[in-house]
């Protein structure tokens, strides 16, 4: 890992110096080993901070609809992040020629609430090697097999290298394996219905409506969601059943086709609430019925922005 | 346990029931519409004329619609009712002008501080609105005008502007002002109209032609942002000082008790601390509007 | 007066307190405690940081039915205010001093909120200190610590197999009279876990003058580079135990009028119905929340609107840390305001 | 289920049933069910079927033209997409899709639209009521826990 933070250093300061970008977002050490942030260079000076490890939590595409069409960004992008630009880019929310993808293959991000929940949160050093991972909390020395703290969405990843990375750092990884995202949407499919509906109940209700989950996605970009939306008013605004349960079924169901299987939503929550294997079961539906996975290019547009007259075949009797 | 403070029980968040004892349109396009409402219990009227200042405001609400708040365009002696004129703006304004005499309203208030009545008296008004930010300066008129207010305030100077002669107000009354002889009123409108023999211009560019004196007088500005704004450098222009300027702010609110959080600029809610500030506070507080 | 409570006797005097109060306490949930009635879980008393959901929620809960109306007749129908009284147990000093904190916006001498008032004056606050302060705790930096009273009945100190019971209130008195009394040398240690756990915690950032660089550099371009990773969602401010602003809607086809937690982080938060917005982009956002906590609080109770609590920094989804942002405002010059 | 089911019938107001049909449907439609004229199937959100489904409904039928007569072109299409999708979602998390129905409708299929409500009535009625997804109900104090 720090030779991979050390190239994406010189990469990024070359795209500085040579003027090639006007801002390069990355990541930046924060107080805490556990919470490195979102960065936002535009000085060589300040590279001094750049972070990049497993920890790494965000989906950095979530900043691009921030800035003009004309801002030439860098961005450094692991699989994920390179697919929701590309979904991005479909939708002309930036245009790709002002955009400098710096690829990382990922080996995955690890979960912080799973690196609480073993060891707390007064962590002091963290290191990782090959598939392990150290940690020092409270003074003692915890070391972890990476695959044990990787966040579930990582666990079922299966692109892990940057499909359109301008530039790539690191080796290729071996490519994931598709079949985990199905065989976990088939064994909830597997469910009766009302176990699948008391898990849908307990996770959406445990909501607060903080919408982190909406402002961590890089895909919910709108300028007024529909939830604030005033007249008519689409839903319940407050935390009631029928409003939370809402909140979670349309908020997934917008990211059909469009979904990247990042997981950023689910690393937002507070209240640690399932999300992704509502958007896993549309991304499914999606290969299954039109054979699209979202961000593998940045030219096909989603599904259900198009239609063909063959759908008849699977819809008329 | 805390200590609990109990002057009165009532819910503040509850709406006093109220209906509607007149409703008449205001302008000629129908965009204004005046309601005149009294109260369904007499304790709720004796308590409001007890609190009851000009420059205040009152929730209006209709259940299942949500609530918006609105100057009061009455003074106390008028009688046991309390007037609004309502602009056109969006769904909630649009519902309440579909109400008639004798329907239901709810209604919350007085609410926020009123125009410091008692620091004014022995002093010359000047009195500057535009639009339908108005309403609240016609209470302020309409209560210094009683004959046992009236001797307790100078000279009274009236400048009111309008987009056009069919945009104008309480044009009756207002008509009758021009008897007044210790009144001095001035109307305008944005551009000439056959007819019309008041002022034409903006009303920063009247009060520049009007020029009233900044003598033993205060000046209280409301209309819509853009006028306040170019009104005020003109009283500063002709010597007001800032703590003798007025003015009466907007913004979201929801609660109008200084509770809900959203309307404060800097330290000050403008539903509590407000709506009615001199330019002097102003000039103390963050650009946050 | 202090008391001793024996951990076995524990589950016992919370049982008793039943009979007369409805008794709330941190339970182990699913994912994580959560102050839950008594006997929802098990207890979990014995965490390092306090519940994530804040307590607050016992007092303005973050969706609350104000009034019931019938809608045709445009007609008020009556809520039931009252309750039934309560023990909040385990309570960690920074959200009782939340509690007192809040107790100056809702619990005022005109307009009192009845819905805060009700609640707060039915409950007794039964503090548990921490003698192991989390990294991301920094209550003393605040002015408040580890085993502050503020706002408390009671507080309680964790020894080996008792619990040291600090009365606070004539009211808690009645719930602890039975229990042994500690002596003279019980109470000198208690004071020695205390301090020791005040001096564990490092100050965070100096307070003094914080305000007035605050309001100083309102205009800063300081808040832009401070915001630029805020997600601009609500869990700072819905997690936090002083944040208190509130929406009302009306739920229509349920003729509620329904108050819900808002947030100063939220775009339509300030939105005008002009399409005019005072505060448009994080920037202004994340200045209005730092301001408020560090400025506005001042001028309105006299002191300052965080407790230091930790859940902001441990739960921000970008690892923005408060802390860290007031360092950084104290290191900016003092700049006549609106430069 | 002892009442009759509740049912939200969403019509594109091009694809007008046959003149009697149509009358029907807007004179005589049974209590129980509660008609919708949308400008196409192409404008109905989902938000407005879940709207109906947290509203009460036991089902929902979306009546629209066949796939080559939009007036639009191809909204009906574009909506199928979508719908079926949505159906499919709603499934997943427990509420059976059975309850909303997409038909395809002619001019020339007379008596048809009573023949699909009242197989789709009958279909409801075998389901039963569900309690998978709530409904919009009033609220006793909630928030007090989390």
């Amino acid at each position: 890992m720090p030779e991979i933070k050390e190239k994406i250093t010189s990469e990024i300061k070359r795209l500085l110096d040579e003027g090639l970008v006007d801002v390069v977002i990355g990541f930046k050490k924060e107080e805490s080993p556990l919470r490195p942030q979102p960065a936002f260079f535009r000085k060589v000076e300040d590279l001094a901070e750049l972070e990049y490890n497993g920890l790494c939590q965000n989906n950095l595409a979530n900043y691009l609809t921030r800035y003009p069409q004309d801002t030439r960004i860098g961005i450094v992008v692991r699989g994920c992040e390179n697919r929701s630009v590309n979904a991005l880019v479909v939708e002309h929310q930036h245009a790709r020629e002002n955009l400098f993808l710096i690829g990382v293959p990922c080996q995955g991000i690890i979960d912080i609430k799973k690196i609480i929940a073993e060891v707390g949160e007064e962590v002091s050093e963290f290191s990782e090697t090959g598939d392990e991972v150290t940690l020092v909390a409270r003074g003692k020395t915890h070391t972890f097999k990476r695959q044990d703290l990787l966040h579930d969405s990582c666990l079922r990843c299966a692109h892990p290298n940057p499909v359109s990375a301008d530039v790539v750092i690191g080796e290729p990884l071996p490519e994931g394996d598709p079949e985990m995202i199905r065989k976990a949407v088939e064994e909830f499919e597997g469910l009766s219905k009302e176990e699948r509906y008391a898990w849908f109940k307990e996770e959406s209700e445990r909501c607060i409506r903080c919408y982190a989950c909406r402002e961590a996605c890089p895909m919910c970009y709108c300028t007024e969601c529909f939830v604030d939306h005033a007249t008519p008013r689409w839903t319940e605004s407050d935390i009631s059943p029928a409003g939370t349960q809402a909140w979670h079924l349309i908020r997934a169901f917008h990211q059909t086709g469009r979904c990247t299987s990042c997981g950023a939503c689910e690393r937002a929550c507070p209240m640690d609430i399932k999300m992704t294997y509502l958007t896993d079961k549309l991304n499914k539906d999606m290969y299954d019925n039109y054979e699209f996975i979202p961000g593998m290019e940045a030219e096909t547009q989603p599904p259900f922005a198009s239609f063909n007259l063959d759908d008849k075949k699977r819809f008329v009797v | 346990m805390p200590e609990h403070h109990h002057h009165h029980h009532d819910n503040p968040y509850d709406p006093i029931p109220m209906h509607i004892l007149r409703a008449y349109y205001e302008s000629t396009d129908r965009s204004l519409k005046t309601f005149e409402l009294s109260f369904d219990k007499q304790k709720d009227c004796e308590a409001f004329f007890k609190a009851y200042n000009p420059g205040q405001f009152c929730q209006l609400s209709i259940f299942g619609k949500g609530e918006a708040p609105f100057g009061i365009a009455s003074a106390a002696w008028e009688g046991e009712f309390v007037r609004f004129t309502v602009q056109k703006v969006g769904s909630f304004t649009e519902y309440i002008h579909t109400l008639k005499a004798g329907d239901a309203i709810g209604m919350r208030g007085p609410l926020g501080n009123g125009f410091p009545l008692e620091d004014w008296k022995g002093k010359k008004l000047v009195i500057i609105g535009g639009g339908c930010a108005f309403s609240t300066l016609y209470a302020l008129t309409k209560h210094v005008q009683h004959p046992q207010n009236r001797p307790d305030y100078d000279q009274l100077v009236v400048i009111y502007g309008a987009r056009s002669s069919g945009l104008c107000m309480y044009k009756h009354d207002i008509q009758s002002w021009y008897q007044n002889e210790d009144f001095e009123i001035h109307q305008a409108i944005d551009v000439p109209e056959e007819g019309w023999l008041h002022h034409v211009g903006y009303v920063p560019d009247v009060v520049k032609e009007v020029a009233p004196s900044p003598d033993n007088a205060v000046a209280i500005v409301c209309g819509p942002p853009i006028m306040t704004k170019y009104t005020l450098p003109v009283l500063e222009e002709l010597n007001f000082a800032p703590e003798t300027i007025f003015t009466s702010l907007e913004k979201r609110m929801k609660c109008g008790i200084g509770k809900c959080g959203r309307c404060n600029i800097g330290s000050k809610y403008i539903c509590k601390d407000g709506p009615v500030f001199s330019l002097a506070e102003l000039q103390e507080l963050p650009d946050d509007i | 007066m202090t008391y001793i409570l024996d951990k076995k006797q524990l589950e016992k005097v919370l049982k008793k307190w039943s009979a007369d109060y409805e008794v709330y306490a941190p339970q182990k949930a699913k994912q994580f405690s959560a102050f839950l009635p008594l006997g929802s879980s098990d207890l979990a008393l014995d965490e390092p940081h306090n519940t994530r959901y804040p307590p607050k929620s016992l007092f303005l809960p973050q969706t609350e039915v104000m009034l019931r109306y019938n809608g045709r007749l445009n007609r008020l129908e009556d809520v039931k205010l009252e309750i039934k009284p309560r023990i909040l147990f385990g309570i960690h000093p920074c959200d009782a001093q939340a509690a007192a904190l809040l107790d100056t916006v809702f619990a005022t001498e005109e307009n009192s909120d009845p819905y805060w008032s009700n609640r707060r004056k039915e409950t007794l606050l039964i503090g548990l200190g921490c003698d192991e302060p989390p990294q991301t705790c920094f209550c003393t930096t605040v002015g408040g610590g580890p085993f502050n009273t503020k706002g408390l009945d009671a507080l309680l100190t964790e020894m080996e197999d008792a619990y040291f019971v600090e009365v606070l209130s004539d009211e808690a008195e009645k719930l602890f009279a039975d229990l042994p009394k500690a002596s003279k040398e019980q109470q000198k240690q208690i004071k020695e876990v205390q301090d020791s756990a005040a001096a564990k915690m490092a100050p965070a950032f100096e307070t003094e003058g914080l305000k007035e660089k605050l309001d100083a550099n309102f205009d800063s371009e300081f808040w832009a580079e401070i915001s630029e990773s805020c997600l601009g969602c609500g869990v700072c401010t819905f997690l936090c135990p002083t944040c208190f602003c509130f929406d009302i809607v009306d739920e229509v086809q349920r003729s509620e009028r329904v108050r819900n937690w808002d947030t100063c982080m939220f775009r339509i938060y300030s939105l005008e119905a002009s399409g005019h917005n005072p505060r448009p982009s994080r920037k202004e956002r994340t200045r209005q929340r730092l301001s408020h906590k560090y400025s506005y609080w001042l001028d309105h109770a006299g002191e300052i609107g965080c407790t230091g609590c930790g859940r902001c920094v441990r739960y921000c989804p970008v690892g923005l840390d408060i802390r860290a942002m007031l360092r950084a405002a104290n290191a900016l010059e003092m700049e006549p305001a609106n430069a | 289920m002892e009442a009759k089911p509740k049912i939200v019938l969403f019509q594109c107001q091009w694809c007008l049933y046959s003149e009697p049909d149509q009358q029907w449907v807007e004179n005589d439609l049974p209590s129980s069910m509660h008609l919708v004229k949308v400008p196409c199937t192409g404008r109905i959100n989902t938000l407005h079927v879940l709207n109906a489904i947290q509203g009460g409904a036991d089902g929902v039928m979306i009546s629209g033209c066949l796939p080559e007569k939009c007036h639009f072109k191809e909204g009906n299409l574009s909506a199928m997409r979508q719908q079926d999708e949505f159906a499919n979602l709603l499934d997943y998390v427990g509420y059976e899709k059975e309850r909303i129905r997409f038909v395809w409708l002619d001019l020339q299929d007379l008596g048809r639209i009573q023949k699909e409500l009242a197989a789709f009535e009958a279909d409801i009625v075998e389901l039963g009521p569900t309690q998978n997804l709530a409904t919009r109900t009033p609220q006793t104090i909630r928030g007090e826990h989390a």
